[in-house]
């Protein structure tokens, strides 16, 4: 490494994420990616809404689902969404410990939306018996959230690798892409969730 | 084959040199010899296919193993043959026609390498290990999900990491063309192979992710136990369908749109002319990947979708027609008034013309519904891909390989070995598919094992097969071209064909760092107009000045052997638990490899200006 | 729409390709030689495709051979440099606009006939037929008659036949190529089509879908009869008596091994909706034995001692008592007498 | 460029922050709107009587603008220097839309 990337107020510049070559092919990389996710998951919205009513007399959308939990769930990962635009606010003001901060709250944000999703599932299946293998609708219900809830698992193990790394050494042009890559991320995975408590969950309560 | 200095290295050296290599023209070397391995699988199981039906009621293979035939003859042709060889020519090819020295995420780049090709190995284990995939290339559920043994395991894994390779490569073209391109390199300058890499790579982002869903619920049904398919539970078989094609149709352009690049290349570099009515071309290109994604029901027509989404799929498709038929006259515009040569490279270029327009021309009648309802599933289908496919792809593919030989590997492949294999391969080529038009209509279905007596069908499918032995020959002696060549052929100067764009203004081959000074592009067909302007050199863009590189690693290699052994967990979890064990273990290394790769800062290495001075032109 | 284009393929004849294509292939299987209205649809279709494809083809070869003559780098001219010619709107503007109005002059009618074939309005009158597909056999189930046959299948002529298409497993494709163009049988929805012949004969159809090893090997008949013998053959087929007695003492023992043997928990005889194996009421007419081969007895007697032989994966292998050659000739003599129908494929004249 | 990365040493001059100022305090006017959209579409569909018909569109219309508002505003697409980006996620928006739309016409037919 010939040069520090380490930066001080002084030096900082505007978008510390696109300043190098390397961060702005990060940054246009990943949201390329998520051009391609967004074809990901319309195969699965649309595998879901498809096979949505095909419960082979197994339970349904309106047996299954109740508001409270999805609105909770809710309200974390949108918020989660608001801290990490906090994060990347003082960032680019290169203020490492507040930004450390909000991510964690992001972090612990996603921790509980996470554990609500596993009790939910569990609840489904202890409760009603309602599994992955019950129906088409199961299947496709479990797989469509299921994903989504994975892409929260790896958003998650990806801050925690990426805040634990950095902890001691700062912000710098070489890290900070990976946080801005890390916070477009975990926009989408909020994008993602918009859609599955309106399909999913509300108009699944619905018709 | 690479430049003597790996050679006096020792084997050792240079094996470990390919596997940690992370340079674009190193990882493109790999994808051609890959894909090239491929390629001859691919070509030996469609000579296993037409042995088979040489005669009527021939019993050389059983049904069975006619099934797995065609098979892995189909997605191995697709996947792991052309797309790898085109991938590999992009790789070499494109930085250097944009004047970069690497691509943009050099790593990932090998990454995508390595997953396309223990992809591709993972799948063909699938013959010492039970048997093929058997439901066809398209695998329709619910027979695929039906066929028993793991023969569809394979095939969902295998392509799930070679479709997954794909994606990160068509990725890492994008951004590499998005911001590495030399100063002056506006998009309109671009060279149109470099264009249409762009292009297949948006279709790429946006094709693969359906058929990443698709394989994961027939992965669930098959697998897990999912529903998906499974009528009883209140599944859906043409949810299948409809995913693959979404996929499977742009899938088709990614093919023939690099081939459309090569032509493009060679067309005006032979007839020493720029290439007719580049704008058309550009915008032809985009309209060819607009229109390719709302066509993919064409191949659904049968289906029952109903009469009105078929009328609006059959006049999607057709409009297509439109946009090629720009390209084929720009490129017998680019070469009327010119001054051509003609050499294996250009033979190839030249046989494209009239043979693409038939298959182009056959896929239009496809188009037509009602038409298609005889023509649907039968060998007059199998005749107008092979059409496209051989005629377009393949075709681009060996004539790209003859135009940059010398650029990638410092050798001029054997012209008399080019022009027997062309006259073999061709004339074979058209013996065996011309015929096939007509098998079809006259009641030749396909996928079909054999063919009864007394229907008419004998002659047609004698003359195929020995049509296909033709072009078996004719591959062969392309093979012996290629032995032949890099040990004794000709060793190429920089710029060997007077050629047009940057990737001749720099080595054969080229250097590690490709350019020593970033060019500085002035127009359209940059080497050229030095040339004409008396140069003959390109001017730089920057003072000589350090150069950054990026690191070698094995991790990828490394994550890809760990998806591997996960991919066998997955396969053999269904039979005995006690694989969830190589499940653990093989996403344990993965992981692993993703966390080295995470905490480990790679900020790669420097060449110096002396260095740089030291190694003189 | 269909007289000028009828007009069109005329035209055509006279030049010549549609007498080439006209030799091309099997009559009664040859999608060139339609012997109904759906199938000459499908033909016009193709004529009139073809002959665009021709014109363009043309063009472009004319095209491509001026250029290979004239444009080839002459001996002594190594170090000219031709013109270089950026593009020509006016060049550009033709090869756009002319094929646009080569694919609405092919579009056109193409929509067309595509609403004309699915136009399923005479479903309700016309005679309705549920047709089943199996790996790796056809069953067809005359709708209000009360009638079950597998393999062959008869109709009237010059009649439309509505089919209701479904699978019991996976998927397959019913096409007859001389009468119709084809239609997926999937297996969680019905498919409707009609087919109809102009002509008394016995059509070849077949399964043009992959559905496992013996896909090949799916094939199944058209036979088209007049009116009057189709009424006679429904009458006669609803009058079955499933018990008769066949004559002769090896056909009656093999009667009842075929009882014995559980046959008769797949295969029924007599219109009983058992439909695990082809129905063999009219067995003894078939053109041929399991899609396939001759119906001869050594044939019959060989798929009943090893049927994977001649079907690989079929779904009667091992699932029924083995048999000794002894009684599968029995059995056999017993199933050649199936004949209760006065109408046979003879009477569709091939 | 790439290892110079100092290039752009800039001050941070009083007229940015209040720049940044500006654009949170728009981003926390985006999210409040976001709860807001949500309150109101689990608020329909928890009290009201809505018929399904209306109430599914206008479902519908409120994900869509919030989503907007994720993309637009929190993901910056506003921003000059996101023109690639926003193509390749109209190019995706649009290839979905396709699949969605093959994959619903399944359940009607
Ligand atoms: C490289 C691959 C490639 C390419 C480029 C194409 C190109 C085209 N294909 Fe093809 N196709 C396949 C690969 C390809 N196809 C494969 C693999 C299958 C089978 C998959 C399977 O089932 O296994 C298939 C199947 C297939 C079907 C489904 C058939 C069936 O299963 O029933 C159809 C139907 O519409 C079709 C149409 C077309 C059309 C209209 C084009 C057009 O893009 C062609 C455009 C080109 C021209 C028309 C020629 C040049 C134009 C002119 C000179 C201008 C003037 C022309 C006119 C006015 C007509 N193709
Ligand atoms: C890229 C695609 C591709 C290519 C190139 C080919 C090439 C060939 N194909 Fe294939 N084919 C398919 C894609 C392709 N095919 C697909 C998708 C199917 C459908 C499968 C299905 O139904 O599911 C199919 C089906 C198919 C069938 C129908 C089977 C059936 O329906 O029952 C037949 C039958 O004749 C056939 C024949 C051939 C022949 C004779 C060749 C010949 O052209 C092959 C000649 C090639 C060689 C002999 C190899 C030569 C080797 C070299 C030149 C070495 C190069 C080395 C380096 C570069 C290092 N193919
Ligand atoms: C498990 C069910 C099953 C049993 C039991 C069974 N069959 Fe079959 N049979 C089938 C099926 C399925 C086919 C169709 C095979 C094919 O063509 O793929 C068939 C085909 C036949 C055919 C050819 C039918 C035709 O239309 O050409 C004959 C004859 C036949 N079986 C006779 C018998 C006899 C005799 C027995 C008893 C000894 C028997 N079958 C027991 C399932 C069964
Ligand atoms: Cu049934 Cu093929
Ligand atoms: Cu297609």
């Amino acid at each position: 490494m010939s040069h520090d990337h380490s930066l001080n107020p002084e030096t900082m510049p505007q978008e510390p994420e696109k300043a190098t070559h390397e961060g702005k092919n990060k940054f246009l990389g990943l949201w390329f990616f998520l051009g391609g996710e967004t074809v990901l998951f319309a195969s699965l919205f649309g595998t879901y809404l498809a096979l949505r009513n095909s419960t082979a007399d197994g339970p349904s959308s309106q047996d299954l689902f109740g508001l409270e939990l999805v609105f909770i769930m809710t309200i974390l990962l949108l918020t989660s969404s608001l801290t990490s635009v906090y994060a990347m606010y003082h960032m680019k003001n290169n203020d490492f410990a507040k930004m450390q901060l909000w991510l964690g709250v992001t972090a612990l944000l996603g921790v509980g939306f996470l554990a609500f999703e596993i009790y939910e599932f569990a609840h489904y299946i202890t409760d009603y018996g309602f599994t992955f293998r019950s129906s088409a609708f199961g299947s496709a219900f479990y797989t469509l959230v299921g994903f989504h809830g994975g892409h929260v698992a790896f958003g998650l193990s990806w801050i925690i690798v990426l805040m634990a790394r950095n902890a001691k050494r700062g912000l710098n042009l070489y890290n900070a892409p990976k946080f801005y890559s890390f916070s477009l991320y975990w926009h989408f995975i909020d994008v993602v969730w918009v859609f599955i408590f309106t399909v999913v969950y509300l108009m699944g309560m619905v018709s | 084959m690479s430049s003597a200095a790996t050679q006096k290295r020792g084997f050792g050296a240079m094996l470990w040199d390919y596997l940690t290599t992370v340079d674009h023209k190193k990882i493109g070397i790999l994808y051609l010899i890959g894909g090239g391995f491929f390629f001859l699988l691919g070509g030996l199981e469609a000579m296993i296919i037409r042995i088979q039906l040489l005669v009527p009621e021939n019993d050389f293979i059983s049904a069975g193993l006619y099934n797995e035939m065609i098979t892995m003859h189909g997605t191995t042709m697709i996947f792991l043959a052309a797309m790898p060889l085109l991938l590999g020519l992009m790789n070499v090819i494109m930085p250097l026609q944009i004047g970069a020295r690497d691509v943009a995420f050099p790593f990932l780049n090998s990454l995508g390498f390595w997953l396309f090709f223990l992809g591709g190995i993972l799948l063909n284990c699938s013959w010492f290990l039970g048997g093929a995939p058997d439901a066809g290339w398209t695998s329709y559920a619910p027979l695929s999900v039906q066929s028993p043994g793991h023969g569809v395991d394979f095939y969902v894994m295998g392509l799930q990491l070679s479709g997954a390779g794909t994606l990160i490569g068509g990725i890492n073209f994008l951004v590499t063309i998005v911001t590495m391109r030399a100063p002056g390199m506006t998009y309109m300058r671009m060279p149109l192979f470099t264009w249409t890499t762009f292009i297949t790579s948006i279709l790429i982002l946006f094709a693969f992710p359906a058929l990443t869903v698709g394989l994961f619920l027939l992965m669930f049904d098959r697998m897990m136990g999912a529903a998906f398919f499974d009528v009883a539970l209140g599944g859906n078989a043409i949810i299948w369908q409809h995913l693959f094609w979404i996929f499977g149709h742009p899938e088709v352009y990614i093919l023939i749109l690099p081939a459309f690049g090569v032509f493009s290349e060679i067309l005006p570099t032979f007839s020493k002319k720029r290439l007719f009515g580049y704008t058309a071309m550009v915008f032809a290109t985009i309209l060819i990947a607009f229109l390719g994604f709302m066509v993919w029901a064409h191949h659904m027509f049968t289906v029952g979708l109903g009469p009105v989404a078929n009328a609006i799929f059959a006049i999607a498709t057709m409009a297509i027609a439109i946009p090629t038929g720009i390209k084929i006259f720009n490129w017998l515009a680019t070469m009327w008034g010119g001054s051509i040569r003609i050499n294996s490279a250009m033979l190839w270029a030249l046989a494209f013309v009239p043979t693409f327009t038939i298959g182009g021309m056959t896929g239009v009648m496809l188009a037509s519904t009602v038409a298609d309802y005889q023509y649907h599933d039968t060998y007059f289908v199998v005749a107008h891909f092979h059409y496209v496919i051989v005629g377009g792809v393949v075709f681009g593919i060996l004539a790209a390989l003859h135009y940059w030989w010398p650029k990638i590997f410092g050798r001029i492949l054997n012209e008399a070995m080019g022009k027997i294999a062309f006259w073999l391969f061709f004339i074979g080529f058209h013996l065996t598919f011309f015929v096939q038009h007509f098998l079809g209509l006259m009641g030749m279905p396909r996928r079909y094992w054999v063919f009864l007596e007394g229907q008419g069908l004998d002659t047609g499918n004698l003359v195929s097969s020995i049509g296909a032995f033709l072009m078996g020959i004719g591959g062969l002696i392309f093979l012996i071209n290629i032995i032949y060549s890099s040990v004794k052929g000709e060793k190429a100067s920089a710029d060997p064909w007077d050629g047009r764009t940057l990737e001749w203004a720099t080595a054969s081959p080229p250097v590690h760092y490709n350019f020593k000074q970033l060019p500085l592009v002035r127009g359209l067909d940059p080497l050229w107009i030095e040339k004409m302007e008396g140069k003959g050199k390109i001017t730089p863009a920057e003072p000589l000045d350090e150069i950054h590189m990026p690191n070698g690693s094995i991790l990828p290699l490394i994550m890809t052997i760990g998806f591997f052994i996960a991919s066998f967990g997955f396969i053999y979890q269904t039979d005995h638990k006690a694989w969830l064990i190589a499940i653990y273990v093989g996403m344990a290394i993965a992981l692993g490899a993703m966390l080295t790769r995470s905490l480990k800062d790679d900020h790669g290495y420097h060449i110096s200006k002396e260095e740089l001075e030291r190694e003189a032109e | 729409m269909k007289a000028w284009l009828g007009k069109f393929k005329s035209l055509l004849m006279l030049s010549g390709i549609a007498l080439l294509l006209a030799g091309c292939g099997k009559e009664n299987l040859s999608a060139f030689i339609p012997k109904g209205p759906n199938a000459e649809t499908s033909l016009n279709l193709i004529i009139l495709s073809l002959a665009i494809m021709i014109f363009v083809f043309i063009v472009v070869m004319l095209v491509y051979v001026i250029v290979l003559v004239r444009f080839r780098q002459k001996k002594g001219q190594e170090d000219y440099i031709p013109k270089q010619v950026e593009g020509n709107k006016t060049l550009e503007t033709i090869w756009t606009v002319i094929p646009i109005i080569l694919v609405l002059i092919l579009a056109v009618p193409t929509v067309t006939a595509t609403f004309e074939l699915a136009d399923n309005s005479g479903a309700e009158e016309g005679l309705n037929v549920e047709v089943t597909g199996n790996q790796y056999w056809w069953h067809f189930n005359y709708q209000g008659q009360e009638i079950q046959t597998s393999q062959d299948m008869y109709i009237p002529v010059g009649e439309p036949v509505y089919l209701n298409m479904a699978s019991t497993d996976v998927i397959h494709s019913f096409w007859v190529p001389s009468i119709s163009g084809k239609m997926d049988v999937n297996p969680e929805n019905t498919n409707t089509m009609y087919i109809e012949a102009e002509e008394e004969g016995v059509y070849w159809g077949k399964c043009a879908e992959l559905c496992g090893p013996s896909h090949s090997l799916m094939d199944f008949k058209v036979i088209a009869v007049s009116q009057e013998e189709f009424d006679q053959w429904v009458s006669d087929m609803q009058n079955v008596d499933p018990e008769a007695q066949p004559e002769g003492a090896v056909a009656q023992e093999g009667q009842s091994l075929f009882q014995e043997n559980s046959c008769v928990a797949c295969h029924a005889i007599g219109s009983s909706p058992v439909a695990t194996g082809p129905n063999l009421t009219s067995f003894g007419d078939r053109t041929t034995l399991a899609g396939v081969e001759e119906p001869t007895k050594e044939n019959i007697v060989d798929w009943l001692l090893n049927p994977e032989a001649m079907k690989p994966g079929n779904k009667m292998t091992g699932n029924y008592p083995e048999l000794t050659e002894e009684e599968a000739s029995s059995i056999a003599e017993y199933l050649m007498q199936l004949q209760p129908s006065e109408i046979t494929p003879e009477d569709a004249g091939n | 460029m790439a290892n110079n990365p100092n290039t752009s040493k800039l001050k941070m001059n009083s007229f940015q922050r209040q720049k940044k100022k500006e654009e949170m305090k728009k981003q926390v006017i985006s999210f409040a709107l976001m709860i807001g959209f949500t309150l109101i579409a689990f608020g329909l569909v928890g009290f009201s009587e809505m018929d399904s018909m209306f109430l599914v569109p206008i479902l519908l219309i409120l994900a869509v603008v919030q989503v907007g508002f994720q993309f637009y505003y929190f993901m910056h697409m506003k921003d000059k220097d996101h023109e690639m980006p926003a193509v390749m996620i109209y190019g995706g928006v649009f290839a979905a839309m396709l699949t969605l739309a093959a994959l619903i016409v399944i359940t009607w037919w």
